[in-house]
């Protein structure tokens, strides 16, 4: 019943395609999360799919029926959205019930449902007050609540948590969840929080300036990026990534070179351009490198910065390649393709490393991932064995 | 960015230092007393002053004979002569007089504003709503909508005035082939009360229209998206969302239609005429016309009492919107 | 409070009339409505021409054409004690209440000799009535302790205003159309003596059912003023009734003259104007009159009721002599008709002079239409004013009016073909707006005429609308007036 | 389909929320179109009709004013030009839209002060002095005017000083400022009225950035929520002088009339009624062209009546 | 000339006290984070020290000034709204000008410094648009630039970040830090987000329903959290309570006992009802108890569920104590304080744990927080050597 499938949609702007050829489709009770850079398209993904924008081209199908100009009435969706968007004349109680309402549900099971809403939401002290005595955060809770009540088809979520604190969060987290196993409703989320992406989603839609890059499960996503944005997107702090190319049974970066086998990883040609990407938790001082089964060899850096989290410490590598660069574009935290010069490190917090220390590091091979530098699509994710992969968009092509 | 700060950093401090705005510094009842100043000094200078002086006048015996306005001070005769009936002779029509309803000033005025109002109100909205629409041309759409507005009471009076005046124009032929009129009916109270409403529907709707409109406008869209995937028809998006939100602005001009109304004089006179359709203000001006001015001023005043208990009923709604919000 | 008007610092002397010392020179502001300020400058040259001194500087202020407007505006301007204009133009129907409340120049005691004379012995007599300050204003008690608002300056005849233009309705018909019927207008004098309201219908009638017109006799018959102050006073008056008994008590005493609305004389006239309207089917019907003008008479005022006769698409209309002159240029511009088919005839009546009760009433009667000028009380130039004046009395100045600016004056000898020679359209038609000037009746002004008048007007048009007998629309009329007399 | 609702929503000239809106109109499909263009024409075809008719009286020639049915009798333009000949009307409409003008920036300017302390700030009084600014509109033209008029022309004593003797007020006789005054005052009412409930209804949170920033709070009205309340402030404007632009009963006192002394636009209209016959062409085609000033105020003003700014302000 | 002082504010609203009785003293160039949970009244108290309320009681000093009652625009503040506020009538350039414009800056460098901050906010085709053309995230950064274009001398920031993806958190966290370095102003920071709190601030003031909770360096509020809220709600997911009494030498709970010497620990007075905190990634599987060094002993427990995260896996586990709770409680995620028989454990990804298997598990010593249970007040942070620390709260007694 909950089936959403888009088409070839595409929204253009007066100076922007915010959605670009856009291809979904989501099965009845999944849990799609989008993902992507601000600005990449996902909230006009969410209005084409709730009917309030009619998209350029292409064509939206709801439980095998074609909505593309269908009212957002007729669709059976619920919606948080990103603006909250509180109707500013009515009471708590009044705003969440506004669609139950609508539909005429006797007072009872209005009443009935706010309260289980509120209560899951904890804003029960809350149902009289008007919008403008609230918290940020209690009128977000507020707008989730409005969505939940209704108990529709499909729920489109764009950041509902956005404005909630950590605990409050993970609370919301399993409430939803719960929800969605109890309403057995598909879900399509939109959020920018790695966590709530990662524990929530069936799978992960990442988007970049309107184009869908991958979508799969969770942590197919994280392990196998289909290319370098989703390697990048996905995982925080992000992945590193050393520019190279392939010789003959190793890859060369300016810093450092890992050794393959080519007869098992067939893909990569000698001679090409790629790019090494490997995440922080992958990178290890060589002293702990007996952990590892299949280490690099040892890689000379010196710590530049320590930025410790509680859990974990990053540590900002600079390598000491041939000729260490200098340390004064150091604390540029998006390491992102940013050259071979610069590596970050996650180490445990009773980790005694210091700011301005030469050390050696490792790193996983069994976790290194390497990408063709020119289109950015992944080559392989395993310099140790090949997996059977397509070309581009594993993850897309396996959907569309 | 190092080098322009001590720049800007040095303006920001003088603007910081520099004598503060004075009325930032007042509490906020005593910014809000600044601040109605200006009101208060214009509206005491140019209306409240001429209401004392006029009302003092009306305290005084008319004055037919002398060149001064009035004559000698009487107290509230006046006010007590003219509402029980003993002015009815001067006044051309009576205040309030339930053998001949119309006939009589009150009654006639209530009808009309009831009718006229409530028609304006439904047109009103209805102009507003389609000019709240997009669609091509709606520019002149809304020019065309609004212009009646901008007609002078003089003309929009002669419009109607010749349209059913006998001889001229053909309005009251085609009003009698449709039964509706009697053959004189810009001498017959009951069709000249059709043509002062309809005259005044055509003109003053615009006026509800742009007030609603503008409250329309004022509407947050975002509140719509919101109301619309919550599941509202277009008819629910207007009774939950758009009515409440753009009431405030329509009691406004409800408010000041009624008043408005309450005090029609202009486009009667310039149709059927006063003896015809006698209205509050019709007796205020034709005492006023012939020189009692005294008569003219206590009648100006019992019409604004009157005035005053019809708006009550706007006030009391507006007091229940203020507390809810 | 002082009189004669507080004006008076500037020279006493001021009757000479051939300004040369101090008094004479200066500006005098004259108020005219835009006929005359179209035409300001052969208007100045006019005065100049007729006398006036060249140091007296002439200007003029337009104001409206709307007699009600203008005379709200003199009444703020006076009250306010505006030295400007220093000489008004007012309407005969509302010189009167200015006069009585002290707020103009007495003219009797400023005007040369010759002047009054002139106007004794050549003018209309209507018209300087209506100029004149009434005997007694108010009547009863009020009147002789109250000496500061009670009664004009002065004793009954004092002149305050003296007529500029004056307006007496006549029938205006089409003789074209009478002759094809078989009547014979030149044959009978109908332009010099006046027929009875019965023959009248019966010649209208006939001419109508002769002729491929709309409407037969046109009139404005409306709830307006022009009902109460000349249209019904014509039909009253010409069957010998009255609003206040006779023409004595026209202006006063408030109070103490009779309210003779509820008379014989008036009911019949009522129930003629009803048969007029509508036929003998009218349960008022008066037997011997035949219907013979339009329902719409009941809504017209003159405008709507002109325009159908000047279009050619009625038989006969009672109006004001510039109908005349519209009529005869709308006949000179169309294809078949001419001015020559434009006739004229004083107001028919039903009762003559001898038969009616009252003294001065009965027979033919024209409404008294017109203006006066009179003299701003504050004016810093009340002896230039006063030699305007006297300028525009003279005959090449009245001559002027009469030519150039196209209407009627008060001064008899302008209505004689010989004095004035055939001026276009007028000539054929000045014997009968003698007549009817001769017979003039002017409206019952008093200060309480506005709210008499609309009474009247609204009482009026209630009964030859049918929507009320005769009987008791004029008894509770008569209440009405009554009480308005005694408001006061 | 889909492709071409979108691009047309895009061509129109007004935005976004116009193509929202357009899509609105446009899903529910051919019914609901057509009973709005049904509903459309109606509005337009019965406001438009009286217009139409003094159209047709204006072109009918004067002395053919018989009958005017729904074509003139006759063609005659002339009679748009016969009206400036035979009074300066354009003049008339130069001194309406001077004083109207005048009258309008007064009025917005004193209104949006008081608009912002009724609407956005809590202090004593502050029913009280609303139901008295109220109270003023009750009152019909007639109950200022005598008053008005004595004081315009100088003949009320303000005060007495020993020193410099009697104080008198303004003669302001047949100059703009004896309408502009008293006209300010009348009108004040419903436009703080409107403003106030405009102004009350602006986020307190837009308000408080522009204060944050740096702003007063006379200053916060004027960059944020003036700009904000464009629609209650076109309209405020527009109804302000579309009144003073029609207004004739203190104008009728306050001027004599005369073109050259201020007298407005209805002055010069009926100024075309004669004695006893009115020019019904001259004044139907004075109307018409009398109202072109306030079709193009209303042309510009209404980008601003449908301003839609607020969305996308607030996230709350 | 940044210092900010906040001495016994309140701030109360006709049914709730927002803020109570705040004392806060921020040095000049500090970073100052406020976090606590939704409705704590962070933003009211930033909105007192913006001017935009005044409170009920208490008073507000800036660079030394009594500002309390002065209007906000003499107080030399920029400030970054929650609700972000932005001007809906002008383009991006002019909301990010607005304040520059109001201080008459020319226009030169109006232009420099807008366009140098929508560089830093990668907004810089934006410029033109209006508000309601951008998407969640662009108008939150123009709203940030808004603040940042003025240079005040107090920055106040209400969940800036809140809508931005984790790349463009990272890079606006270090734009931020390299803005307050080189600026040199003080700021006060809301955020919910613990990673933002950890790595910015100077110190994080926790809040509680309108109480100051705890006022200290981040790896103080998370190493010694002042009481069981702070240590509750700092660290995501949140720290495993587990309740107990102390007995003899050990602190005995339903599931298993913690050893301590007495000696070492006087606070731990017998017969004391406690609470045991430990954070997740202090509690491991029995097999990598080798890596501590003081373990405590093994506890027997079968995990629920597991959540990956990527770099990390979440392992809800059930104590066996004496006898095993059912599994149905299982998924709550909101550990705290909720009885002794539910444990959050944070492995390696690369853990081979899986759902439903009986383990052991042990926790480390040294990272094991003990509680009043009564007063919530921590009595110590180390079970193993006591530090001085004062009675209550000692990062709150520490500023006051
Ligand atoms: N105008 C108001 N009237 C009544 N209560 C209010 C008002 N404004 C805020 N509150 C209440 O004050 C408390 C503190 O609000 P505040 O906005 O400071 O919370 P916050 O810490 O910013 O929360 P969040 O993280 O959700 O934004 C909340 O409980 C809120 O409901
Ligand atoms: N009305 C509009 N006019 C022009 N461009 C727009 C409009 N609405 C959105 N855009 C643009 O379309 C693109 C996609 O916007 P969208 O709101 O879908 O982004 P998003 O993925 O939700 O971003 P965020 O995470 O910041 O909310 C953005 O570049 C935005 O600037
Ligand atoms: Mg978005
Ligand atoms: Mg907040």
């Amino acid at each position: 019943m909950g089936e959403v499938k888009l088409e070839h949609v595409t929204k253009r702007y007066a100076d922007v395609t915010a959605v670009d050829d856009m291809n979904l489709d989501i099965e009845d009770g999944e849990f799609v999360t989008l993902v992507g850079p601000s600005g990449c398209g996902k909230s006009t993904t969410l209005e084409t799919i709730a009917g309030l924008t009619i998209p350029s081209e292409g064509t939206i199908t709801i439980a095998g029926d074609d909505v593309t100009t269908k009212p957002p009435k007729d669709r059976d969706i619920a919606m948080v959205f990103q603006n909250i968007a509180l109707f500013p004349h009515m009471d708590v109680h009044d705003n969440m019930s506004f669609g139950l309402r609508l539909r005429d549900f006797d007072s009872e099971e209005i009443d009935r449902r706010v309260e289980r809403a509120a209560e899951i939401l904890q804003i029960e002290e809350l149902v009289d007050r008007m919008p403008d005595e609230l918290s940020g955060g209690q009128r977000q809770r507020v707008a989730i609540g409005r969505a939940i009540v209704r108990e529709p088809a499909v729920f489109l979520m764009d950041e509902p948590l956005a404005n909630l604190d950590a605990k409050l969060r993970v609370h919301m987290r399993t409430e939803l969840q719960r929800l969605h196993k109890e309403l057995d409703t598909t879900i399509i989320y939109v959020t920018h929080d790695q966590a709530e992406a990662m524990t929530m989603s069936d799978r992960i839609a990442v988007m970049n300036e309107g184009h869908l890059q991958q979508i799969a499960p969770p942590l197919v996503c994280y392990d196998e990026p289909a290319n370098l944005f989703v390697a990048g997107f996905i995982g925080s702090p992000g992945m590193n990534f050393v520019e190279g190319t392939v010789e003959a049974e190793e890859i060369r970066t300016e810093g450092f070179d890992v050794a393959f086998d080519p007869a098992q990883v067939p893909e990569l040609v000698e001679g090409d351009d790629v790019t090494i990407g490997v995440r922080p938790e992958d990178v290890y001082p060589a002293g702990e490198a007996d952990e590892l089964a299949n280490p690099t060899r040892r890689i000379r850096a010196r710590t530049d910065v320590l930025e410790p989290m509680g859990d974990q410490i990053f540590v900002y590598l600079v390598l000491r390649g041939e000729d260490a660069a200098g340390a004064d574009t150091g604390t540029s935290g998006a390491a992102s393709a940013q050259g071979a010069d610069e590596l970050l490190m996650s180490v445990e917090p009773d980790s005694d490393l210091t700011d301005d220390e030469d050390i050696e590091v490792v790193l996983d091979r069994r976790k290194i991932h390497v990408f063709d530098t020119g289109t950015g699509n992944a080559v392989c994710h395993d310099i140790l064995r090949s997996e059977a992969m397509g070309g581009g968009h594993p993850g897309a092509r396996e959907e569309t | 960015m190092a080098t322009s700060d001590e720049r800007g950093r040095g303006r920001l401090r003088s603007a910081a230092v520099a004598p503060a705005n004075w009325t930032e510094r007042l509490s906020e009842q005593g910014f809000a007393y600044v601040l109605l100043l200006p009101t208060l000094l214009l509206v005491s200078t140019m209306a409240l002053w001429p209401l004392v002086s006029t009302f003092e006048m009306s305290l005084r015996a008319d004055a037919l004979f002398s060149a001064e306005y009035v004559g000698e001070f009487v107290g509230f005769e006046n006010y007590v002569e003219l509402l029980t009936g003993e002015r009815n002779a001067i006044l051309g029509s009576p205040f309030l007089d339930f053998s001949q309803p119309f006939q009589s000033a009150l009654t006639v005025t209530l009808i009309y504003v009831a009718i006229a109002v409530t028609l304006e109100t439904i047109i009103g909205f209805g102009q507003a709503l389609v000019l709240d629409q997009s669609f091509r041309g709606r520019r002149w759409v809304r020019v065309a909508i609004l212009i009646p507005w901008a007609v002078p009471i003089a003309i929009q009076g002669l419009i109607f005035w010749l349209f059913f005046q006998p001889g001229i124009g053909v309005g009251t032929d085609v009003m009698r082939y449709l039964g509706i009129f009697s053959e004189n009916p810009l001498i017959n109270t009951t069709d000249t009360l059709i043509i002062v409403i309809v005259a005044d529907v055509w003109k003053t709707s615009a006026f509800m229209a742009l007030l609603i409109l503008a409250g329309l406008q004022s509407v947050d869209r975002s509140l719509y998206d919101v109301a619309k995937v919550a599941g509202a028809s277009k008819i629910q998006q207007f009774r939950y969302i758009t009515f409440p939100l753009v009431l405030p602005a329509l009691l406004v001009a409800l408010l000041f239609r009624t008043i408005q109304s309450m005090r029609v004089y202009g486009i009667i006179e310039t149709t059927g005429g006063c003896s015809t359709l006698p209205s509050l203000t019709c007796l205020v001006v034709s005492t006023f016309r012939s020189g009692r001015y005294a008569t003219s001023a206590a009648v100006a005043f019992i019409t604004a009492g009157i005035v005053a208990l019809v708006a009550m009923v706007y006030i009391v709604k507006f007091a229940d919107l203020e507390v809810g919000t | 409070q002082d009189g004669a008007g507080p004006g008076a610092g500037n020279g006493t002397d001021g009757t000479g009339g051939d300004g040369g010392d101090g008094g004479g020179g200066g500006t005098v502001e004259m108020a005219m409505p835009s006929n005359v300020t179209d035409r300001a400058e052969d208007t100045r040259q006019a005065l100049y021409d007729a006398g006036l001194s060249e140091d007296i500087d002439v200007s003029f202020l337009s104001t409206s054409e709307i007699s009600g407007d203008v005379q709200a505006q003199y009444r703020s301007w006076l009250n306010a004690g505006r030295e400007t204009p220093d000489v008004f133009r007012m309407d005969s129907g509302w010189t009167i209440p200015f006069i009585v409340r002290d707020q103009l120049v007495n003219l009797s005691e400023r005007l040369s000799q010759e002047a009054q004379s002139m106007l004794d012995e050549h003018y209309f007599e209507a018209p300087l009535e209506s100029a004149r300050a009434p005997a007694q204003a108010v009547g009863g008690s009020g009147g002789d302790t109250d000496t500061g608002t009670g009664m004009g300056g002065g004793p009954r005849g004092e002149l305050y205003g003296v007529p500029w233009q004056v307006g007496f309705p006549t029938i205006q018909y089409r003789s074209d159309l009478v002759t094809d019927a078989g009547f014979d207008p030149e044959g009978n004098n109908w332009g010099t003596e006046p027929m009875t309201w019965q023959r009248f219908s019966e010649v209208i009638s006939e001419t109508h059912g002769n002729a491929d017109v709309e409407y037969g006799f046109n009139w404005q018959g409306t709830d307006y003023v022009g009902l109460s102050c000349c249209t019904f006073n014509e039909f009253m008056s010409t069957w010998g009734g009255a609003y206040f008994g006779g023409r004595d008590t026209l202006f006063g005493p408030v109070g103490e003259r009779p309210v003779t609305v509820n008379e014989e004389p008036v009911h019949q006239a009522l129930r003629m104007v009803r048969t007029l309207i509508h036929g003998s089917d009218d349960e008022q019907a008066l037997d011997g009159y035949q219907q013979i003008s339009p329902n719409a008479v009941l809504e017209w005022t003159e405008g709507p009721s002109l325009s159908p006769f000047t279009n050619g698409n009625a038989v006969a209309l009672r109006y004001w002599p510039s109908g005349i002159f519209e009529a005869a240029t709308a006949f000179e511009e169309s294809d078949n008709l001419s001015p020559d088919d434009l006739g004229t005839m004083p107001i028919p009546y039903a009762v003559p002079e001898a038969e009616s009760e009252y003294e001065g009433i009965g027979g033919t009667a024209s409404a008294l239409g017109g203006w006066h000028l009179t003299v701003n009380p504050n004016s810093q130039n009340v002896d230039a004013a006063v030699q305007v004046i006297e300028a525009t009395m003279q005959q090449s100045f009245r001559t002027f009016q009469f030519s150039e600016l196209g209407y009627l004056t008060g001064d008899r000898r302008l209505f004689d073909p010989e004095n004035v020679g055939d001026v276009d359209p007028w000539g054929p038609h000045l014997e009968t707006l003698r007549v009817a000037g001769e017979n003039a009746i002017p409206r019952p002004v008093t200060v309480v005429w506005p709210d008499q008048s609309s009474q009247i007007a609204s009482r009026v048009n209630a009964v030859i609308a049918q929507q009320q007998a005769p009987e008791d629309a004029m008894s509770a009329l008569a209440g009405s007036l009554e009480e308005i007399e005694q408001s006061v | 389909m889909a492709s071409q609702t979108a691009e047309e929503g895009e061509s129109d000239d007004d935005g976004p929320i116009a193509d929202r809106t357009q899509e609105a109109i446009r899903n529910p499909g051919g019914a609901y179109q057509f009973l709005f263009y049904v509903v459309t024409a109606f509005f337009l075809v019965t406001t438009l009709f009286p217009f139409y008719w003094l159209l047709v009286l204006a072109l009918t020639p004067g002395d053919r004013m018989t009958n005017v049915g729904l074509l003139p009798n006759g063609f005659n333009p002339a009679s748009f030009v016969e009206m400036f000949q035979r009074l300066p009307f354009h003049v008339y409409m130069f001194n309406s839209i001077v004083i109207a003008l005048t009258t309008t920036l007064i009025v917005l300017l004193v209104a949006s002060f008081a608009g912002y302390a009724f609407g956005r700030l809590q202090f004593r009084g502050k029913t009280a002095l609303l139901l008295v600014l109220l109270a003023i509109s009750y009152f019909p033209p007639a109950a200022f005017i005598i008053p008005l008029f004595q004081f315009f022309t100088g003949n009320v004593e303000i005060l007495t000083l020993p020193a410099v003797g009697t104080i008198s007020s303004p003669n302001w006789f047949n100059t703009p400022g004896a309408m502009v005054t008293p006209f300010s005052a009348l009108f004040l009412p419903l436009s703080i009225f409107i403003l106030t409930t405009f102004y009350s209804q602006i986020p307190d949170g837009l308000e408080d950035a522009a204060r944050v920033e740096g702003a007063t709070r006379i200053g916060a009205l004027f960059r944020v929520i003036i700009p904000l309340s464009a629609p209650g402030v076109a309209t405020a404007g527009v109804l302000t002088f579309i009144g003073v632009y029609n207004e004739f009963f203190i104008s009728f006192l306050m001027t004599d009339g005369q073109a050259q002394n201020w007298a407005p636009i209805v002055w010069g209209v009926v100024n075309y009624q004669g004695q006893y016959q009115a020019f019904y062409n001259l004044m139907a085609a004075a109307s018409i062209v009398g109202v072109l000033p306030v079709v193009i105020l209303v042309v510009i003003a209404q980008e601003r009546i449908v301003s839609g700014l607020t969305a996308g302000a607030l996230k709350e």
